[in-house]
């Protein structure tokens, strides 16, 4: 959904010099990356350094989804975010930092909360979805506006010294609903402002879904369909394991699925698309 | 005895007195040790508070994940799974922050 | 080196709520990372993502050394710097922007060289070392000065799809020469101008060095003395490997060390300390 | 015959026509299989240009690790280490960029 390139600029054979010279990425790569549109939902700790590698590498769109604004508590984690930008929209102040980087990408900054009434439209624009999200509803509303618009879905996660990053919708593999068909019970359900988290483990589980993206993007594919990368930051311990299928039965990607459009997803978790409420319960 | 690996993490170790790595010995009994008989061993001698958040009905609680040697267990059979000696059994609470 | 911190301000509190609240952390583990201090040599793709995550995170000091300035071709994996910052100093403008986000560190930018003349004075000032530098002899140099000065090296490198990292001359582990006593042939080394590099591989070493870092800073301690990383990220693969011990022979760590103050090594890598000559033959 | 995996990286696999990863038979001989033997093999075997690259007289040059199993060879015995089935022995040539 964005114009293909087929020539690349003086200026970008310079800016991307490095890349272009590794015979996986090429010249070829650039060109696919730079026509490609990624849609990144979550302005915080995953988003962001998910956003300034993409647009560092020469993504050709980046559109960056948050309803919220710049917190004084976000910027241990959230590098793109700046001390005087507090009160100020995440989304935007995410594409202000990544222009000064690259003003070659097309930048998008949504100050919205994404909703099933206005999923379909956004997610319908671009190539590449990434989950940088903080609460259940949301993901599950992300999961199947991506499978009915048929987009892969790069989904990180983090909390506390831990973090997991798997693909979905991709290459034939599951959907987040084939792996959890029923959302956790609210009072399991932990977020960042309530159980806390070291600011770089979302830095590395968000590098990691820019690199997949690029992958994707670049023509390379991802090397996470179907499996899941387990990060602890304690140990320092990656660990790799195997998904199940895609779920014949599933009701969003199965043969014969049920929900064949966006419900509401705060009634189906039980649990508010915010942490605000937490976050006013912790200090 | 049957010597296994146990490990909880995302979470799910909050249950068991923060400890992730347990090296259990499942004592002898008459018929093949199953993963639906280990999660009940496992909410009787590793759970510590609030067991209904690790077991549903006869199986773990929805946002768990279970693997097996580092595969998901709807890959080897779920709860009908024999447990074998030195099996590495992990479950993973999943997380949503970011 | 830094002034011991024994309390936290308001602003500390709200600032870091959210790694405050995790118990491995905490309080304790905040006002130890606020009386640290870090060095990182190398101002590129490894230097940017350690140093602003240190920054957020609350280092009590952080120097950067690296005597090059920004050039176009950095900006695809060196995130810290701008477009409009082509020909500044690169140390100088890494911390420009740390300071954006976090005003509460100390910053000091070095826009020189490393070298035998000048590295243990500067060395001697800060807790914890990171190499985020791009040549051998830079390598040596570092290892060495950081055993004569007894400080841990939190080592990381990064070339076309792959990364490294582990941590040298900590905990008793292993140094550099431990594991490297002579130099690789010039021939074999390859560095990121000539052989190309994904910038997000940096991306997420650099991470990890600062996750380090912050590990030792902290209290934590490390989980890389002895182990090293490898990260490829064209299969999405990451292997922690166990290393040797320290060497008793070594010549700078060892029982009886005949390398106890800094040499050329420049000379004993046969290579320079730079790789600009290999930039101007690609270009 | 003796099944392992040969396995190159850091930049090592370019010297492989840029393969990192072999699966080999190592033919049956009198003697037992053991590092030093393996080296001469790769060189011949599988190792495409530049040989001097990967061997320095009797062992691999400065600045490729080995590993064995994931652990130093160093820990292992080095050159006089014995080969077993299935092991895998990996060739890293120590990364410098940044
Ligand atoms: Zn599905
Ligand atoms: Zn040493």
């Amino acid at each position: 959904s964005v114009d293909p390139v087929s020539r690349l600029s003086k200026n970008d054979i310079e800016r991307y010099s490095r890349q272009l010279i590794l015979p996986e990425f090429g010249v070829k790569g650039q060109m696919k990356l730079q026509s490609t549109s990624v849609l990144i939902v979550g302005a915080g700790g995953l988003g962001c350094p998910a956003a300034v590698y993409l647009a560092a590498a020469g993504i050709g769109r980046l559109g960056v989804v948050d309803y919220d604004e710049v917190e004084l508590s976000n910027l241990h984690r959230q590098i793109l975010h700046t001390s005087d930008r507090v009160g100020i929209s995440k989304s935007l102040s995410i594409v202000r930092s990544c222009q000064r980087l690259n003003s070659r990408v097309e930048y998008v900054p949504y100050h919205l909360q994404l909703s099933s009434d206005n999923a379909m439209d956004i997610i319908s624009r671009y190539d590449i979805v990434l989950d940088a999200t903080d609460n259940v509803a949301t993901r599950y509303l992300l999961n199947d506006a991506c499978v009915m618009a048929g987009k892969p879905l790069v989904s990180g996660s983090a909390l506390r010294f831990e973090g997991q990053l798997t693909v979905y919708n991709c290459s034939g593999g599951p959907c987040y609903r084939c792996l959890f068909p029923q959302p956790p019970p609210p009072e399991t359900v932990t977020n960042c402002a309530e159980g806390g988290v070291i600011g770089v483990v979302p830095g590395i589980i968000g590098s990691m879904q820019a690199l997949e993206a690029i992958k994707i993007g670049s023509g390379i594919g991802t090397s996470y369909s179907q499996r899941m990368l387990l990060f602890d930051a304690l140990d320092g311990t990656f660990r790799c394991v195997k998904l199940r299928p895609r779920s014949q039965a599933c009701v969003v990607c199965g043969e014969q699925p049920t929900v064949t459009q966006l419900i509401d997803y705060v009634q189906f978790c039980g649990a508010a698309a915010t942490d605000k409420e937490q976050e006013l319960k912790v200090l | 005895m049957l010597p296994i690996t146990v490990e909880f993490s995302g979470g799910a170790e909050l249950l068991c007195g923060n400890v992730k790595k347990h090296d259990v010995e499942l004592p002898k009994q008459d018929t093949k040790w199953q993963i639906r008989n280990l999660l009940v061993w496992i909410k009787d001698h590793i759970i510590q508070e609030r067991p209904e958040l690790f077991l549903v009905g006869n199986t773990v609680r929805p946002g768990i994940l279970v693997l097996i040697n580092d595969a998901d267990w709807e890959l080897m059979g779920e709860l009908d799974y024999e447990i074998q000696e030195k099996d590495r059994i992990v479950f993973i609470s999943t997380l949503h922050g970011g």
